[in-house]
C-alpha cells in the first residue's frame, strides 16, 4: 500500500498496546487513526484502571510469549521492571538507523520527566547518571500545582501563596472567613494517599526519604514539619478529608466546598469542564509554594517495550510517533499531558489552554528524586500512608510517627541489602 | 439408615470429577501457596527464581506490629459481623417465613443487595458515607443533629464497615436458613402446634433444632468469608484512618500486590488459614463429640 | 368440656370441593367415630376442627364460641396424626413429654406421666430412641402417647391404631374405651375400621364422600342403616346386594329376582306397601344366611370358595350374577365348586330402593 | 399447595416489613435515582429528591451500544458488549458445572458411608478459606506456564468452579440430609441405578437448596475481580474487569459509577428472581409417614 | 421366579440385635406372608431381601445364587412400603410409571399398564395430583400401585393395606388373591392383621421378637398352634387362656382351675400321659364356647361386657381371675352382669405347658 519510508517494512502489522485509562491516554486514542493512517500499523489498545494494569503488567511480562508490544507503566514499576529485567534497553532502536527518527530531538523532551520515568541504572539505581540507560519515554507525565479560587482570594483580599507559610496561613484562613468552605482540599486517606500527599510537602520542606546511604531521614526536622503542614491542611480543609482521595478532594474542589487544591496537572481539565465543575473560569493556577527550596512532584506514566513482545521494532515506531513533537502536540490538543518543552511553548495549545504556560513554567522545578523509586519502595509507602493517616486522624504525634517509620524502613532497607556496602 | 450393597465405586464416581477439579485447580496452587510461603518471591519473577528463604517469612510476620493489628481488627471484625448478620438473617427468615402475599417478591428484594458487586457496594457506600453529600450526614444535618465522621475516625470507620458488611451479606444467612425453614417437615410443625407451643416456643424447640445443621454450616461458610472480605473495605477505607479497618486480607492482597512480597503474603495466608482452620475443626470436633456423646448414652439407656 | 358444633362448614382445596357445607354437633363426654371409605373427608374434617385446615365457609362452635380464628394450642386438643409426625430431632421421651414442657408441668409428673403412658403402650424401652430408630408401629404408638400424656380438653385420634397388630390394637381398643368411660373428654376418632368403630363409639358417623350419610349409636346403624352405602359399611363381612323385584303374591310380599324367590316377613312387606318402585335392591347379611336351611327361606347358591378364617369360614357364592359372602362355622362342610342349599333369615332382609340406594 | 389461601397478619407485621425493606433496597434505590444524576447535581448540597433525570450516565457507559452518538461522550470503550457476552458464558456456565458437580459430590458425602469421609468434607472446607488475592499468583502461573489455559473462557470458568465448589458441596450436603432416605430407597427398588436415583430423585428434592446454592455461585461467577482480571485476556475480560478498568481516579463520576453499577447488578438480580422462585415451601409433604 | 433362602440371615443396629441368626425358605411362585406384633422385625426382613438393609450375617439365596451384594434392582424386585415412600415432586400418573420409564417401556404400554392398576385402585381420579395433596389411604393406593403396575419376579408387600377402610380392603385382598392365583410370582407380605395373613398367605410365618414362631398354612397354624404365642396371634377374637393344672381321675384326664374342671378329650388325654408338667395353661377359642349347654362341657361364667359387633356379639366374661371372650350370634340374648353357662366344645381345648408356652 501506499505507506513509504521507515514504516513500509511494517505496514499492516496490528500492535497490542497496554495503557492506562486515563484521561492523557483517552487523547492518545483520538489520535492513534492518525498513526495509522500514516504508517499502515493498526493498532490494538487494551485500556486498564491504572493500578490493576500495574497487577496485570506484573504478570503479564512473565510469561514467554507476551500479548502486548507496548506498555505503559506507572512510575513506580520502573523499579520493578528494570530490575526484573523485563523492558527493552531502547539504546539498540536509537541506534537503529532504518528506525530512529533523526529530527526527533530528544532534548525538547522534559528532562525532569525522562529522568523520574525514562531512566535507570545511574544515580541510587533509579535516577541518570553515568551508567544509566534508557528504558522508557515519559508519555502522559504529570507535575504538581496549585489551583486556587480566584473569586475568593480576591474577595477577601488573600495573595496567591508564594511559600508554605503562606499556603498554610491561607488554608486555615479560608474556613473562618469563608462559611462551610474548607481551605485546600488534599489526598489523605490511609496508604498510598497519604503518602502521597506528605512527600509533596516533604521536598520543598527539603527533605527526603533517605541520604545518599539509604539512611532513613524521612524524621528529620524537614519531615516532621511535611507532616505537620499536612496535618494543618487537613484539619483546615473541608468536612471528611481525613478520607479523602485523589477524586474526592478535587471534587471538592470543582464543586466549590474548597478554595486550593494542589496535585497533579492532569486534573485541570476537569475544573474547567462545565458539565462536571461548578468553579469553571473561576480558577487560577499557580507554581506549587516554595518551601526551603521549589520542588514539584514527578509522576505519570512512561511507555515502553516489554522484553517478551512480538512486533519490538513496530512498537518501537509507535513510541517514537507518540513522543515526536507532533504527536505529542496532537494528544495534548485533545486534553492530554504534553512530554515535551515545546508543546507548552506552543501558541494553540496556550490558546486552547491558558494554563499551559504555569504548567510548563512548574516544569522547570519538577523534583524527579521527590520519592525513590526503589523496589522496596511499596512497603515503605504504604507504611509511611497509614502512619500518616494515624496522625491525621487519631492524633499520633508526627515525630514519633515518622520515628516509627524510620525505623522500619531501616529494617525493610536492611534486609533487601541496601547495606551491605556499609 | 445406611444403603447396602452398595457398588464399591459409586461413591468414588460421584465424587471424582469435584475432586478432579479441586485437585487441579484448588488443592495444586494452594500447594503452591504453601511452597511458596518459604520463599522471598516478588511477583515479577517466576517462581523458580526465587530464594528459599526457610521460615524467614513466617518469623517477620510475628515480630511485625502492624500484621498483629491488623490479625486482631480481622478477628473483631469477623466475630461482630457474623454474630449480628446471624441474629438478623436468621431472625428475618423465621419472620418471612409465611404464607402471605407477595411473599416471593420480598424474598428477593431481601435478596438483593447480596447480588450487588463488592465492588459496587463498596462505591455505593463509599457514596453514603461521604461527609457533605452523603445521605447520612445530609439526613443528619437536616434533621438538626451533628453530623457523623462516618470514614475519617477509627471506630466511626470500624462501624461503617460493620454496616456495609451486614447490608451485603445478612441475605446469604437469611436466604440460606430460609431454604432450610422450608424444608422442614410441615408435620412436625403442626404437632408442635397443637402440643401447645407459641410462635416463639415453634422457633426454639422445633425451627431452629431441625434447622441446625444448615445453619451450622452457614455459620461457618459465613465466618470464612468474613475473614476474606476484601473489596468493600478496600474502596470504602483502603484499611484506614490508620489500620483499623485493615483486616487480613486487605493486608494480604497489600502484600501482594503493593509490596511485592509473595512470599510473606503467601505466609500471611498460612497464618489465616491456620486461625480458620482451627475454628473449623473446633467446631466439627464439638459436633461430632455431641453426636458420640449421645450415641453413647443412648447405648447406656438400652443396657439397662 | 365443651359441645362441639359444625355450622354449615365446608373445604375446598382451589376449585376442588372436599366438603360440601355440612352441619355436626357432638355432645359433650361423647366419643365420636368419623367412619368412612379412603379419601372421604374425615382426616380433613378432624384437621379443621384442630386448626390446622382453615375453613373454606362456615363455622365451628365450642359450646356457643366461635372458634374457627383460633390458633390450636388455643382450642385445648390433642391429637395423634395419622402420619405419626413426630419431631424427628427429639428421643421418644422428648417427643411425648413436649406438651408438658411447654406448660411448664413440674418434672416428676411430666416423667411418671410419659412413664405410665409408655408402659401402657409398650413402648417403655424405647425413650431413648429417635423416631427414625423405630418401626411402623412403634412410631404409631408414640404418636398416641404423645397425645395421651396430655390433659386436653378434647382429644382427636386419626387413625391411631391402623398400623398395630390385632392383640395390641384390641388392647389400644380396651384402654380408649377405657377413657372413653372413666374420663369425661370429648374424644373425636376416625378410622375406616368399622369393627373400631362400633366397638369404640358412643356415636358413629359414617361419610362417604364429602357427605355424611348417617349418624347414630352403633346399634342403630347396624340395624337400620338408611342407605345402602352405610348398610355395605357397617358389619364385616359386608352386606350381600342382589338386585330384585317386588312381586304381590298370595297376599304375601315376593322379591324375586336372578335364581331365588325370596319372601318378605309382614312387617317389611306392610312398608313395602307404600312404596311406588318395583326394582329393588335386596340386601343380605353373610349372617343371614345358614347352612341350616329349617332356620329359614332356602336359597340355592354356588360355592365358588371357601375362605378359611380359623373358627368361621367365609363362603363365595354366585347368585345370578351377583357374589354372596355367607357365613359360615368351618365344622360345617362345605365343597367349593358344589350348589348348595342355604336358609335365609328372612326378618333380617333389607330392602334398598336401586335407584336411589335408600333404604325403604 | 394449590392453596391459595394466605394468612392475616397484624399492621405492625406490615410496618415491620416496610421498614426492613427499605433498609435492605434504599441503598439500591439511592443507586438508582443517583445514576440518573449529573454529577452536578450530586454534588450540590440541594435536596437529593429534586433533580432533573437525564439518561447521559447510561449513555456514557453504554456508548458502544448506541445506535446514535451521545454527544457528551468524548471516548467510548467498545469492549463492553464482547464483556458482556463472556459474562454470561462464564457465570452460566459455571454455575451449572459447580451445581451438577457439587450436588454430586455432597450426595456422595451424605449418602456414602466410604474412608475418610470427614477428611473429605473438611478439606473441601478448607479449601474455600484460601483468599483469591494469594491464589492469584500461583493460578496465573499454573494456568500460563502448565495448563495454558490463560486468556480462555474456560480456564476462568476452571477457577470459578474451583472456588465455588467447596462452598456448594457444604451447602447442599446439608439439604440432602434432609431428603427422607425411603424415598431413594423407592427409587432403588423401581430400579433406578445410582445416578438415576440421584438425578430423578434427589435432585428435584433438593430444589430449595438448589436455587440457594446458584444464587451465590451465580454471583461470585459474575461478579469476581481479581482472577478474572488476572486470568482474561482481551477477548475474554468479564463486565466487572471492563467496568473498574474504566474508572480513573481522576474524578469519580458518581452519575456514571451508579449507572455501571446498577447494569452489572441487573443480570444477577434477574438470576436472583428466577432463581429465588424454586425456593418454594414443603417440597417433601405427603412422601412419607414418619 | 426363584426360590428364595435366607440363611442363618441376621441383623443388628449397632449393638442391638433385632433379629438373631435364622433360616427360611421361600418356595418359588408362593405366597408367604409373614405376621407379628408391632417391632417383632417383619420389616427388617423385608428390608434385607429387598437390598435395602445390609445382613448383619449369613447370606440371602435367590435359587442356588447369593444376592447380598446385589443392588436392589438387579434383584428383579417391586416393593410396597410402609411409610409409601412417595417422589412428592411427581404426579401420581408419574409415581407409578416411574419404574416403567426407568425401564424404558414403551409410552403406550406404560399408560395402559397406569390406567388399569389405578382403576383397579379406585385412584383414577388422583392421576394427575401430587401425593400432598392425596388422603392417607389414597397415598397407601399409589405406594401399592406402583408395585404392581412393573412386572418384576418377586413382590414385596409391607403393610399395604393398614390405611384401607374394610371394604376396599377386602377388595385389595382380593385382587391379590387373585393375583396370587393367577400368575406365578413369588409375594412376600408383611402384615399384623392375622385375618389378612389367613386369607392371602399360601404359607404365613409368625414371627415374634425377631424369632420365627412356627410357619405353616394357615390351617395348620389355627387349627396345630406350636406354642402359646401363636395360639393367641392367630385367630380373632384371640384364644382365651386359663391357668390349671391336669389331673387323673376316673381314667381321664381333666384339667382343673380357679372355678373350672374340663374333661380332655382322648386323643388329647393320650398326650398328656407323656408329659411331665402337671401346671398347664388351658386354651380355648372364643368360638370353642357356646351357648348351647348341650354341645360340650359346661362352664360357668360371669358376664361382664357384651361387646357389639353386628351380627355376632362379643362377650367378655371372667373365669376366675381371668378374662374369658366368649364369641355369640347377637341374637342369643345374654344380659351383661348375669352368671350364665356356657358349654365348652372340648375337642378343640388346647393345652400348653404352663412355663415354656409349648402346646402340649
Ligand atoms: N435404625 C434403627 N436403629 C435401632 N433399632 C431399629 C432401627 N430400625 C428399626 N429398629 C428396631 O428393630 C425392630 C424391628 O423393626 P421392624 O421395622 O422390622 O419392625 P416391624 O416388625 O416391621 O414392626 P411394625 O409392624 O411396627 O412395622 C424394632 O424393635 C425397631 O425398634
Ligand atoms: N391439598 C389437597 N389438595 C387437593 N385435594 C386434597 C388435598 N388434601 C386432601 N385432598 C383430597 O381431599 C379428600 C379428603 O381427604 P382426607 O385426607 O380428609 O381423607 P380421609 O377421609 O382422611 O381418607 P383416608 O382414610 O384415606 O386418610 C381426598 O379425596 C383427598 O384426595
Ligand atoms: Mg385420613
Ligand atoms: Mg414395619
Amino acid at each position: 500500500d501506499g505507506h513509504g519510508g521507515p514504516y513500509a517494512p511494517y505496514a499492516g502489522t496490528t500492535l497490542v498496546i497496554n495503557v492506562p485509562a486515563h484521561p492523557h491516554y483517552n487523547a492518545m486514542m483520538k489520535v492513534l487513526p492518525e498513526f495509522t493512517k500514516e504508517t499502515g500499523i493498526e493498532v490494538e489498545v487494551d485500556q486498564l484502571q491504572y493500578l490493576k494494569m500495574r497487577e496485570r503488567q506484573t504478570l503479564e511480562l512473565t510469561k514467554d510469549e507476551g500479548d502486548y508490544d507496548m506498555i505503559a507503566y506507572v512510575v513506580f514499576s520502573k523499579a520493578d521492571y528494570v530490575f526484573a529485567d523485563q523492558l527493552e534497553n531502547l539504546a539498540k532502536y536509537f541506534m537503529n538507523p532504518k528506525l530512529s527518527d533523526p529530527n526527533y530531538d530528544a532534548e525538547d523532551l522534559i528532562d525532569g520527566y525522562v529522568a523520574n520515568i525514562g531512566v535507570a541504572g545511574g544515580k541510587k539505581g533509579y535516577l541518570p547518571g553515568q551508567t544509566g540507560s534508557l528504558f522508557g519515554i515519559p508519555y502522559g507525565s504529570e507535575t504538581s500545582v496549585l489551583a486556587y479560587r480566584k473569586d475568593i482570594f480576591e474577595k477577601h483580599g488573600i495573595d496567591v501563596p508564594q511559600n508554605y507559610d503562606q499556603l498554610l496561613d491561607a488554608a486555615c484562613k479560608i474556613p473562618e472567613v469563608e462559611e462551610g468552605m474548607g481551605g485546600m482540599a488534599s489526598r489523605a486517606a490511609s496508604g498510598h494517599q497519604a503518602s502521597h500527599a506528605f512527600l509533596l510537602h516533604l521536598a520543598p520542606l527539603g527533605g527526603r526519604v533517605f541520604d545518599d546511604n539509604w539512611n532513613p531521614i524521612i524524621n528529620n526536622e524537614a519531615g516532621v514539619a511535611a507532616a505537620n503542614a499536612l496535618k494543618t491542611i487537613v484539619d483546615c480543609g473541608p468536612e471528611g478529608s481525613q478520607t479523602f482521595g485523589p477524586a474526592e478532594a478535587a471534587a471538592s474542589f470543582s464543586q466549590g466546598t474548597s478554595a486550593m487544591f494542589m496535585d497533579s496537572i492532569a486534573f485541570a481539565a476537569g475544573f474547567e469542564d462545565p458539565s462536571k465543575s461548578k468553579v469553571a473560569g473561576k480558577v487560577g493556577y499557580a507554581l506549587h509554594p516554595e518551601g526551603v527550596r521549589r520542588g514539584s512532584q514527578t509522576g505519570g506514566f512512561g511507555i515502553a517495550i516489554p522484553k517478551n513482545a512480538q512486533n519490538k521494532e513496530a512498537a518501537f515506531l509507535l513510541m517514537q510517533w507518540l513522543t515526536s513533537k507532533k504527536g505529542d502536540l496532537m494528544a495534548a490538543m485533545n486534553g492530554g499531558n504534553p512530554s515535551r518543552f515545546s508543546t507548552y511553548q506552543d501558541a494553540g495549545l496556550n490558546a486552547k489552554y491558558p494554563y499551559s504556560a504555569t504548567f510548563g513554567e512548574a516544569l522547570k522545578y519538577a523534583d524527579p528524586d521527590w520519592r525513590p523509586i526503589i523496589p522496596t519502595w511499596g512497603k515503605i509507602n504504604a507504611d509511611i500512608g497509614t502512619t500518616m493517616s494515624q496522625v491525621l486522624t487519631e492524633g499520633l504525634d508526627p515525630q514519633e510517627a515518622l520515628d516509627g517509620v524510620a525505623a522500619r524502613a531501616k529494617d525493610i532497607m536492611s534486609e533487601a541489602g541496601y547495606y551491605t556496602w556499609q | 439408615m445406611q444403603s447396602a450393597n452398595v457398588n464399591r465405586l459409586t461413591p468414588y464416581l460421584f465424587l471424582a470429577p469435584a475432586a478432579l477439579i479441586m485437585a487441579v485447580a484448588l488443592l495444586y496452587p494452594i500447594g503452591y501457596m504453601i511452597y511458596a510461603s518459604f520463599l522471598d518471591w516478588n511477583p515479577s519473577q517466576r517462581i523458580g527464581e526465587a530464594d528459599f528463604v526457610g521460615l524467614r517469612n513466617y518469623v517477620n510476620l510475628l515480630s511485625d506490629a502492624a500484621f498483629l493489628e491488623s490479625f486482631w481488627v480481622t478477628i473483631k471484625f469477623a466475630a461482630i459481623v457474623v454474630s449480628v448478620e446471624m441474629f438478623i438473617g436468621v431472625g428475618l427468615a423465621l419472620l418471612l417465613d409465611r404464607n402471605i402475599r407477595g411473599m416471593s417478591l420480598l424474598r428477593t428484594l431481601f435478596i438483593l443487595p447480596m447480588m450487588i458487586a463488592p465492588i459496587v457496594v463498596g462505591l455505593m457506600w463509599r457514596y453514603m458515607y461521604h461527609p457533605t453529600v452523603g445521605i447520612f450526614n445530609r439526613t443528619l444535618k437536616s434533621l438538626g443533629f451533628e453530623t457523623v465522621p462516618w470514614l475519617s475516625d477509627g471506630s466511626w470507620a470500624f462501624a461503617s464497615v460493620v454496616i456495609a458488611d451486614v447490608w451485603q451479606w445478612t441475605p446469604f444467612i437469611f436466604i440460606l436458613s430460609l431454604a432450610a425453614l422450608q424444608s422442614l417437615p410441615q408435620s412436625a410443625m403442626e404437632a408442635s402446634r397443637i402440643d401447645g407451643a407459641t410462635g416463639w416456643q415453634q422457633i426454639i424447640h422445633i425451627k431452629l433444632p431441625l434447622m441446625m445443621p444448615v445453619l451450622i454450616v452457614t455459620l461457618l461458610l459465613r465466618l470464612i468469608d468474613a475473614f476474606k472480605v476484601l473489596e468493600v473495605i478496600l474502596v470504602l477505607t483502603n484499611g484506614g484512618p490508620g489500620l483499623s479497618t485493615e483486616i487480613l486480607s486487605l493486608r494480604i492482597s497489600r502484600t501482594a500486590s503493593e509490596f511485592r512480597e509473595l512470599g510473606e503474603a503467601a505466609a500471611m495466608s498460612n497464618f489465616l488459614l491456620i486461625l480458620l482452620m482451627l475454628l473449623t475443626f473446633g467446631m466439627f470436633f464439638y459436633n461430632k463429640a455431641v453426636e458420640v456423646r449421645a450415641a453413647r448414652l443412648r447405648a447406656a439407656a438400652e443396657e439397662d | 368440656m365443651p359441645k362441639i358444633t359444625f355450622d354449615q362448614v365446608a373445604k375446598s382445596y382451589g376449585s376442588v370441593e372436599v366438603l360440601p357445607p355440612f352441619d355436626l354437633a357432638l355432645d359433650d363426654g361423647e366419643f365420636t367415630v368419623l367412619v368412612g371409605p379412603s379419601g372421604c373427608g374425615k382426616s380433613t374434617t378432624l384437621r379443621m376442627l384442630a386448626g390446622l385446615e382453615t375453613l373454606s365457609g362456615g363455622e365451628i362452635f365450642f359450646d356457643e364460641k366461635p372458634i374457627s380464628k383460633l390458633e390450636p394450642k388455643d382450642r385445648d386438643l390433642a391429637m395423634v396424626f395419622q402420619d405419626y409426625a413426630l419431631y424427628p430431632h427429639m428421643t421418644i421421651a422428648k417427643n411425648m413429654s413436649f406438651a408438658l414442657r411447654l406448660a411448664r408441668a413440674p418434672k416428676s409428673e411430666i416423667e411418671e406421666k410419659v412413664r405410665r403412658v409408655a408402659e401402657m403402650l409398650n413402648i417403655a424401652p424405647l425413650l431413648d430412641r429417635k423416631p427414625a430408630e423405630l418401626s411402623g408401629g412403634q412410631r404409631q404408638r408414640v404418636a398416641m402417647g404423645r397425645a395421651l400424656v396430655r390433659d386436653a380438653g378434647t382429644f382427636l385420634f386419626d387413625e391411631p391404631l391402623s398400623n398395630l397388630d390385632a392383640k395390641l390394637r384390641g388392647k389400644m381398643r380396651a384402654e380408649l374405651a377405657e377413657m372413653r368411660d372413666t374420663i369425661d373428654k370429648n374424644m373425636v376418632y376416625v378410622t375406616h375400621d368399622q369393627v373400631e368403630a362400633m366397638t369404640l363409639g358412643d356415636r358413629i358417623v359414617v361419610m362417604s364422600d364429602g357427605l355424611i350419610q348417617q349418624q347414630g349409636t352403633p346399634e342403630e346403624l347396624f340395624k337400620s342403616p338408611v342407605n345402602k352405602f352405610v348398610a355395605g359399611f357397617i358389619g364385616s363381612p359386608s352386606m350381600n346386594f342382589i338386585d330384585g323385584e317386588l312381586v304381590d303374591d298370595d297376599g304375601k310380599t315376593w322379591v324375586h329376582g336372578d335364581g331365588f324367590k325370596l319372601p318378605l316377613d309382614l312387617d317389611i312387606s306392610a312398608r313395602m306397601n307404600d312404596v311406588q318402585t318395583r326394582a329393588v335392591t335386596v340386601g343380605l347379611r353373610p349372617s343371614s344366611l345358614t347352612t341350616d336351611i329349617s332356620r329359614g327361606a332356602p336359597i340355592e347358591l354356588k360355592v365358588v370358595v371357601s375362605e378359611y378364617l380359623g373358627a368361621q369360614s367365609v363362603l363365595v357364592t354366585r347368585c345370578g350374577g351377583a357374589d354372596v359372602l355367607v357365613e359360615t362355622q368351618s365344622t360345617s362342610p362345605v365343597r367349593a365348586g358344589s350348589v348348595q342349599t342355604f336358609g335365609v333369615l328372612t326378618n333380617e332382609i333389607m330392602i334398598f330402593d336401586k335407584a336411589s340406594g335408600l333404604r325403604l | 399447595m394449590s392453596d391459595k389461601t394466605y394468612d392475616k397478619q397484624n399492621p405492625a407485621f406490615y410496618a415491620l416489613l416496610v421498614a426492613l425493606v427499605v433498609m435492605a433496597v434504599g441503598p439500591i434505590a439511592m443507586m438508582l435515582m443517583t445514576s440518573f444524576k449529573l454529577n452536578v447535581d450530586i454534588m450540590s448540597d440541594t435536596s437529593s429528591l429534586i433533580f432533573m433525570p437525564t439518561l447521559r450516565n447510561y449513555e456514557t457507559a453504554l456508548c458502544d451500544f448506541l445506535w446514535y452518538e451521545a454527544a457528551h461522550v468524548d471516548y467510548c470503550d467498545k469492549t463492553f458488549g464482547r464483556a458482556l457476552v463472556n459474562s454470561l458464558i462464564i457465570s452460566l456456565v459455571s454455575t451449572v458445572l459447580t451445581l451438577v458437580i457439587g450436588c454430586m459430590a455432597a450426595y456422595a458425602l451424605v449418602r456414602f458411608r466410604f474412608m475418610g469421609r470427614d477428611t473429605v468434607s473438611l478439606s473441601t472446607l478448607a479449601m474455600r478459606m484460601v483468599p483469591p488475592a494469594v491464589l492469584l499468583v500461583p493460578v496465573f502461573g499454573i494456568w500460563t506456564f502448565q495448563f495454558q489455559i490463560d486468556g480462555t473462557r474456560a480456564g476462568i470458568i476452571l477457577v470459578y468452579v474451583a472456588m465455588n465448589l467447596p462452598f456448594v458441596i457444604w451447602i447442599l450436603q446439608s439439604f440432602i440430609v434432609q431428603v427422607p432416605i425411603q424415598l431413594e430407597e423407592a427409587a432403588r427398588m423401581d430400579g433406578a441405578g445410582p445416578f438415576q436415583v440421584f438425578f430423578l430423585v434427589v435432585l428435584p428434592l433438593i430444589k430449595p437448596g438448589l436455587a440457594a446454592a446458584a444464587i451465590f455461585t451465580f454471583r461470585v461467577a459474575w461478579n469476581e475481580f481479581l482472577l478474572a482480571n488476572a486470568l482474561a485476556d482481551r477477548n475474554s475480560r468479564t463486565v466487572p474487569v471492563t467496568i473498574v478498568n474504566s474508572m480513573t481516579e481522576f474524578d469519580i463520576d458518581w452519575g456514571v459509577i451508579m449507572a455501571t453499577g446498577m447494569l452489572l447488578a441487573i443480570p444477577p438480580i434477574i438470576f436472583t428472581f428466577v432463581a429465588s422462585r424454586q425456593i418454594i415451601t414443603g417440597m417433601t409433604a405427603g412422601a412419607v409417614k414418619g
